[in-house]
């Protein structure tokens, strides 16, 4: 396998949730959590809301800084990308789709704005060009008859069309990694599939290296090569997607993947919720397992240490002790 | 209490601000205050007259630091200073004597808005889109964008002038006496209709609005329908569904207003050459009567911060949010 | 000054009971009700020694003078706690022989001692010297009985009008108070016709008869009345009720607003000082310079002031035009120099097409193309006008003669600095043109001295035209060394004569006193038929002791 | 911009635009309606209104529909004229604390609450008092300097609001920079509530111009509505009759004011769909936020008060 386009190891983060004079008080949102994108190759990341994975997106998109633990890009230390131009030359690598079809598009400006924008800021198109190659990206994610959706404002497409948008303004960017976050959540299920297809697409013909995060394993095994299986800001398992949901070896991810005998079923609703325990606030000063509360195996040992990472195959990881 | 005392601390640093920039006016002038002070009465004055009126009024020489920490340990005392235009009076025993008659006149302006204003706003939400609600909304929108100025210009010269129904200057006649006597009370209260009116009816909208809007987005409320569906009167669901709910942010905004009232009704003070601070100032400017007008804009400050507080206290009953550390 | 601004506010309807009981209270002793000034608040304050917040009924009326000076009359003495006064021979000393017989209100002997006491008290403090005579006198002494002699450092034969204005206090009070500056003196002692303070408050006092007054026979009236009264608007109101009897204050179109509503109230406003504009010689500004410094511009100027206007408009027509081309003004008829009128008098009438005619003849024309004229050598001329802020009939005056200006093709506009600045600019030579007020007096000297005398233009704004004449200083220093009346006019009449030639000011009109009386209760009102003399009420008008003795109950 | 639309489409709205504009060309036009000059003696003082003088004649012999007209021109254009600072500057602090956050936010707040609690109108008759004749140019800047902190205010929590839309995360992922997320991004977003602010704004400011004016804090020789009320006031038109100088400036006052304040109304409506009418579509959404809006609601009335008692 070829080297991997992002690398991010065992990155720590820290929000500040409230204050009282000088007293902070903090909650962990990551834990040592590391993975790998490559190019051409998708990895899902799944867990319930809550559990950090919008937020290792948003750390490789440099929206959040990561408090410990380095992400490389292309071997290169994201944080030396600094300064206007450096900052620039990573953002026309890594793009991000956002969840909400809504509000990520701003609502008063017209769907040429938004792809021709980083067109302008990435491409240094001409004027004159722009136009076709506005046209020509809005074709390409299936808007059509192009022209037309240009000239329209957001709201007066619909959701699956919004995304769609979005899809289109990551193309422009010409960006090699794509960082997905839960893109179809919020759209009818019915369209959910268009645009999945959309992004194995691009996956495949542009050679991307992307990251899926969502809380829906169904579709992360259709999209995903890899998968990352999440809890309260830690990675408790992760591998091989087929190998990972066909023998999940971390009580989490058992649970998980039988709470879902339907592959339409998320994990929000449904049987999960029932046998939900307290899902812990992770703070800098917890310890032990973060699953510990729930798990039918827990020990006294996961209670107080964090298990380590266990090797099961080259492709198979899990963070337990019932495998060390 | 975080919340308390960080406001605390927050109007703390606000009157200081107000003490700074009572400091520095007077002294960013061109010219001296004192022979400013003087300059009107075009009297000629020998320097050392001038020198030794200089002591008299507090005008220490010294660096500008100097001067800033006797006159903020003087304002901390209690000491404001003493009027030029009647000294030996003390600013402080001038600003008393007419505190009274603004309390009393935009305070009775103010609660009278707040009443009228509150069940007009109920009203005006019940019948949402009707007549009612389509005439007293935007009207009362429109007399909050008149000036006190144009109201009272007005209510003097038809009322006060022309038909001469009501008394228009004073707080009482003069040849009577302050007694606790029926006499006297029916005749402050006389005096007291039109600028106590002209002070309502500016502040009726700010009232109406909020009211009338807190009350539609209340009526959405299942409650409120269940109150209906279970065939409650209009009334009592309208007031006691309704309307109790969305009259605590008027309170609140209610002890608001008094504070800034204070220091915006003066100019029905001026029309209506009431006593009180508005009318104090009012001279005070007109004499260039600089240490009364610094200490005016003191006490003004003062009060804004103490009905700012008293809001603050109010809201702390109304939203628990706040007493658990949320942000202010 | 009834420039004051005024603001809207009319007095009281009166409580009806009150109203009854103040009448009642009127019939048993003879009460004169006057507004002597206007305040917000009475304090009780009787201290004659403070300048800013004492009554204004303690001056005269507690504390009586040595002489009241009559200006009408060309300064004839009174004598009140003195019984005479002269200079001696070389002038530089005057003598005041001292009543006996006076007693204080509270029954103590008056004497020289409490004369000599007073002018001491002047030396101890500044802020008690109103009068600024600490540094103009040598040395206060008692001669024999009853005489004060004050020796003066300078020659100044016009003194004895100031040195009558500082209040006689009774020493045996005085001497027990430790901070006469701070000192509110509620219970007055003094010597005056009205000592007894009978109630007090806030809004009203009176002020009663002194039991032991030494002119006694000539006092008619029991009491004084104040009411407070804020704005001129109020006493307007309160006048046309006939509450009041004696005031000085504005009261626009009289005839039309008071008299006709109440027939019972008359007015006479004799000639007081003079206002005119005034070009500042020294202007910072070059073709403006050129142009002040210029006499056909001065002349031009002056006869595109609509002087008529002026006293209809901003004066209600109770000014009077002042064509003197000196500004002489009114209130000095008698020392006018004719000469002067009929050799410049043309140069101060209203005469546009004249002035038009002056200028182009100068080589006055609009150069630049801006529409307005430049100076024969082709410089701008663009100046304003200034006026305090809040005077507004100088304003209106200001206003009326910019709007002659730039009929003319002048580029004139009015500024309405704050008081202070306005005065600070005028003496420092930091502005063009001005409009300012005058003082009056018995004699003009007090006008042409502080009006044109070089020495002064740095020292207020009336002298501020900043324009030197070696000779008319010398001209008008001489009038105070001699005491012979025959010269003093000749040297009037040569001052006139200098002022007038250059064109020195643009005298515009003679302002006058405000004096409005209620003929109801009382008679013997001064009036136009009845010239006495100056009838103002205001506290700095002396006479006010002679018209309120001459007042009788009807 | 569709801004003007929806002011148009409302019934209030268009009647309050239609008496703002008749008075802007009433002022801008007057040369065409008054053959006198508001500066010039046409007259007998105080004439009452006749034929030739249709409003009468003030003290000074001035035509006061003359003045009427060529004051508007000044009165409005220091209604606007402030309007239009206070809103930069609340632009300037509100979106810079509401879009920085932290330290920056802190310090800003700060200063807008400070200004909120500065008894306004006392502050100003002081700084009109010791910089003394002040111009209409110099009253619309100190109006404009002292109060943007209300419409910062409103601004500032609008702008965080937004801030937190993906559409702005969007933008810095994209590499847009801060400024361009600022003014394109994030700024045509507040415009409705910025042009709220700006009418409240335009009203507070003539309100306060005539104010200060009457109060004899102006310049004297300037024409505008407030100088008509202090002249006025001064030559005691009230008591000698001359109601028709009392009359007409306090008409042309509360008249702009109304014709804004019906604009404000119409948008108060556009940007709060749930005081008009609303039928279940977006009711759950609605009570959600409910109870928080409430609150809000009251404060920012509170706020809103600030503005009024003139």
């Amino acid at each position: 396998m070829q080297t991997a386009i992002i690398e991010a190891n065992n990155i720590v983060k820290d929000f500040e949730i409230s204050r009282q004079g000088l007293q902070r008080k903090s909650m962990r949102a990551l834990n040592d959590v590391s993975f790998k994108l490559h190019k051409g190759r998708a990895l899902a990341i799944v867990g319930e809301s809550g559990s950090g994975k919008s937020t290792v997106a948003k750390i490789v998109a440099k929206m959040h800084k990561a408090n410990a633990g380095q992400v490389l890009f292309n071997q290169r230390d994201i944080n030396e990308f600094k300064g206007r131009k450096a900052e620039l030359e990573y953002r026309s690598n890594v793009q991000m789709v956002f969840q909400d079809p809504f509000g990520s598009l701003n609502p008063v400006h017209t769907i040429f704005h938004h792809v021709a924008r980083p067109l302008l800021l990435h491409n240094k198109f001409s004027k004159h060009e722009l136009r076709d190659k506005v046209e020509f990206i809005l074709e390409q994610v299936g808007l059509n008859p192009a022209s037309e959706t240009a000239q329209k404002y957001p709201h007066q497409l619909s959701g699956g069309q919004r995304q769609r948008v979005n899809i289109a303004r990551n193309l422009a960017v010409g960006a090699q990694v794509m960082l997905a976050d839960e893109p179809t959540s919020m759209l009818d299920v019915s369209i959910r599939l268009g645009i999945l297809n959309l992004m194995e697409e691009m996956k495949s013909e542009q050679d991307l290296a992307m990251m899926y995060i969502t809380h829906d394993i169904a579709t992360a095994r259709y999209l995903a090569e890899d998968i990352g299986v999440m809890y309260v800001g830690h990675m408790l398992e992760w591998g091989d997607t087929d190998e990972v949901i066909h023998h999940p070896q971390h009580p989490y991810t058992q649970l998980l993947v039988s709470a879902v005998p339907n592959p339409e079923q998320s994990i929000h609703g449904g049987t999960l919720a029932e046998e939900r325990g307290e899902i812990p606030l992770w703070t800098p000063h917890s310890r032990g397992c973060p699953f510990a509360g729930r798990c039918k195996h827990v020990s006294e040992q996961c209670r107080q240490q964090l298990p380590p990472v266990v090797a099961l195959s080259e492709r198979h990881f899990v963070r337990c002790f019932l495998h060390s | 209490m975080g919340f308390i005392l960080r406001r605390l601390f927050f109007y703390l640093a606000a009157f200081m601000v107000a003490v700074v920039i009572n400091f520095m006016l007077p002294r960013l002038m061109p010219g001296d205050p004192v022979t400013a002070m003087l300059g009107g009465r075009g009297a000629m004055m020998t320097y050392d007259q001038i020198e030794a009126l200089r002591q008299t009024f507090g005008f220490v020489d010294g660096p500008l630091i100097q001067q800033f920490f006797s006159y903020v340990s003087s304002v901390f005392q209690g000491d404001l200073g003493t009027s030029v235009q009647s000294f030996p009076e003390t600013v402080s025993t001038i600003l008393g004597r007419a505190f009274g008659w603004t309390l009393f006149l935009t305070g009775a302006g103010t609660l009278l808005a707040f009443i009228v204003g509150s069940l007009l706003g109920i009203l005006a939400a019940w019948n949402r889109g009707g007549w009612f609600d389509s005439i007293v909304s935007p009207l009362s929108l429109i007399l909050q964008a008149t000036p006190q100025l144009v109201f009272g210009l007005l209510f003097m010269f038809v009322f006060g002038v022309t038909l001469q129904w009501l008394p228009s200057g004073y707080a009482f006649s003069p040849e009577l006496t302050p007694e606790f006597s029926w006499l006297f009370i029916s005749d402050v209260a006389a005096h007291a209709i039109l600028p106590v009116f002209t002070v309502f009816i500016v502040q009726l909208g700010g009232f109406l609005i909020p009211m009338r809007n807190n009350m539609i987005n209340l009526l959405n409320e299942d409650y409120i329908t269940m109150g209906k569906a279970k065939g409650l009167s209009q009334l009592r669901v309208m007031l006691n569904y309704g309307a109790r709910n969305a009259v605590l942010p008027s309170v609140t905004s209610l002890s608001m207003a008094l504070g800034m009232v204070i220091g915006g009704a003066m100019v029905v003070e001026v029309i209506f050459n009431y006593p009180g601070l508005g009318t104090v100032l009012y001279n005070a400017i007109l004499a260039r009567d600089y240490q009364l007008i610094q200490g005016q804009l003191l006490v003004m400050t003062l009060f804004m911060l103490f009905f700012n507080f008293m809001a603050d206290i109010l809201y702390l009953f109304l939203d628990p949010r706040l007493k658990h550390g949320g942000s202010a | 000054m009834f420039n004051k601004l005024s603001i809207l506010g009319t007095a009281v309807l009166i409580g009806l009971g009150t109203l009854a009981s103040a009448d009642s209270l009127a019939a048993e002793r003879s009460e004169l009700t006057l507004v002597a000034e206007q305040r917000t608040a009475w304090d009780r304050n009787f201290n004659p020694y403070l300048t800013a917040n004492k009554r204004a009924t303690t001056f005269q009326f507690i504390y009586e003078p040595l002489v009241v000076f009559n200006a009408l009359k060309g300064n004839q003495a009174h004598y009140r706690l003195a019984t005479a006064h002269e200079f001696s021979d070389d002038l530089k000393t005057i003598r005041f022989t001292i009543r006996d017989g006076v007693k204080w209100s509270d029954g103590e002997q008056f004497s020289a001692k409490d004369v000599l006491y007073s002018f001491e008290q002047i030396k101890k403090d500044p802020v008690l010297d109103t009068q600024a005579l600490a540094d103009r006198i040598e040395s206060v002494s008692i001669e024999g009985e009853n005489v004060v002699a004050i020796k003066l450092k300078n020659v100044d034969t016009t003194i004895a009008n100031k040195i009558v204005r500082v209040p006689i206090v009774p020493q045996h009070i005085w001497s027990q108070i430790d901070s006469p500056t701070t000192f509110k003196n509620e219970t007055p002692v003094g010597t005056g016709p009205f000592t007894e303070i009978d109630s007090f408050t806030a809004q009203l006092y009176v002020q009663c008869a002194n039991p032991h007054y030494y002119d006694a026979e000539n006092l008619d009236i029991d009491c004084l009345k104040m009411p407070q009264i804020a704005t001129n608007d109020q006493l307007l109101a309160a006048a046309i009720k006939g509450e009041l009897d004696w005031t000085s204050s504005f009261i626009p179109d009289i005839d039309r607003v008071l008299i006709s509503a109440n027939p019972s109230y008359n007015y006479w406003y004799p000639a007081a000082g003079s206002a005119s504009f005034l070009v500042n010689f020294k202007s910072p500004n070059p073709g403006n310079r050129e142009a002040f410094n210029d006499i056909n511009f001065r002349r031009a100027f002056s006869m595109t002031v609509d002087r008529q206007a002026v006293v209809d408009i901003a004066g209600y027509g109770y000014w009077s035009t002042n064509q003197y081309a000196s500004g002489l003004g009114e209130q000095f008829a008698s020392w006018n120099n004719p000469q002067v009128d009929a050799e410049f008098g043309q140069y101060n009438r209203y005469d546009l097409e004249g002035a038009k005619q002056l200028l182009s003849d100068a080589g006055y024309k609009d150069t630049d193309g801006d529409g307005f004229l430049n100076t024969p050598s082709g410089a701008e001329i663009s100046f304003k006008v200034i006026v305090p802020n809040g005077w507004s009939d100088f304003v209106s005056t200001a206003q009326i003669g910019v709007e002659g200006l730039q009929e003319l093709g002048v580029d004139a506009s009015v500024s309405t600095p704050e008081f202070v600045t306005l005065t600070e600019n005028m003496k420092s030579a930091d502005f063009d043109a001005a409009f300012t007020n005058y003082f009056g007096g018995a004699t003009p000297y007090r006008y042409f001295q502080t009006g044109f005398h070089s020495s002064m233009a740095d020292k207020d704004r009336f002298g501020a035209h900043h324009y030197a004449d070696p000779e008319l200083d010398s001209l008008i220093d001489s009038f105070t060394k001699t005491a012979d009346s025959a010269e003093q006019v000749k040297i009037m009449q040569d001052i006139q004569y200098r002022i007038g030639a250059n064109q020195t000011t643009i005298p515009t009109m003679s302002t006058v006193y405000l004096y409005q009386f209620n003929d109801k209760r009382f008679s013997g009102w001064f009036s136009e038929a009845n010239p006495q003399a100056v009838p103002v009420v205001w506290p700095d008008q002396p006479e006010r002791l002679l018209h309120v003795l001459a007042l009788k109950p009807r | 911009m569709n801004f003007l639309k929806l002011l148009l489409g409302n019934r209030k709205a268009s009647i309050g635009l239609v008496i703002v504009l008749f008075f802007v060309v009433l002022s801008v036009a007057a040369p065409l309606f008054s053959d006198y000059s508001p500066t010039k003696r046409v007259s007998r003082p105080h004439q009452s209104p006749s034929a030739e003088h249709i409003m009468g004649t003030t003290r000074m012999g001035r035509d006061v529909f003359a003045q009427l007209a060529y004051g508007g021109r000044t009165s409005l254009a220091v209604g606007f004229g402030a309007g239009a600072l206070v809103i930069v500057l609340a632009i300037g602090f509100g979106i810079t604390a509401g879009y920085f956050g932290g330290v920056v936010d802190e310090v800003l707040s700060s200063m807008m609450n400070i200004m909120l609690v500065i008894p306004q109108l006392p502050l100003l008759m002081v700084l009109a008092a010791f910089i003394g004749e002040a111009s209409p140019l110099v009253i619309a800047i100190i109006i404009g300097c002292t109060s943007w902190a209300w419409s910062a205010r409103v601004i500032r929590a609008q702008t965080m609001a937004i801030r937190e839309k993906e559409f702005v995360s969007a933008a810095q992922v994209l590499g847009e920079p801060a400024w361009r997320i600022i003014l394109v991004e994030i700024l045509p977003n507040l415009i409705s509530i910025i042009g709220a602010a700006f009418i409240g704004a335009v009203i507070y400011s003539i309100m306060l111009e005539a104010t200060l004016e009457f109060l004899g804090l102006g310049d004297p020789t300037a024409v505008t509505w407030g100088i008509m009320l202090y002249n006025m006031s001064n030559t005691s038109a009230i008591l000698i009759g001359a109601w028709w100088e009392v009359i007409a400036p306090c008409i042309a006052i509360a008249m702009v004011g109304a014709g804004l304040a019906l604009m404000n109304f119409a948008v108060d409506e556009i940007a709060n769909p749930a005081l008009r009418s609303h039928t279940g579509l977006k009711r759950w959404k609605l009570k959600q936020a409910q109870r928080k809006k409430i609150l809000e609601a009251g404060k920012q009335s509170l706020a809103k008060q600030q503005q009024v008692p003139l």
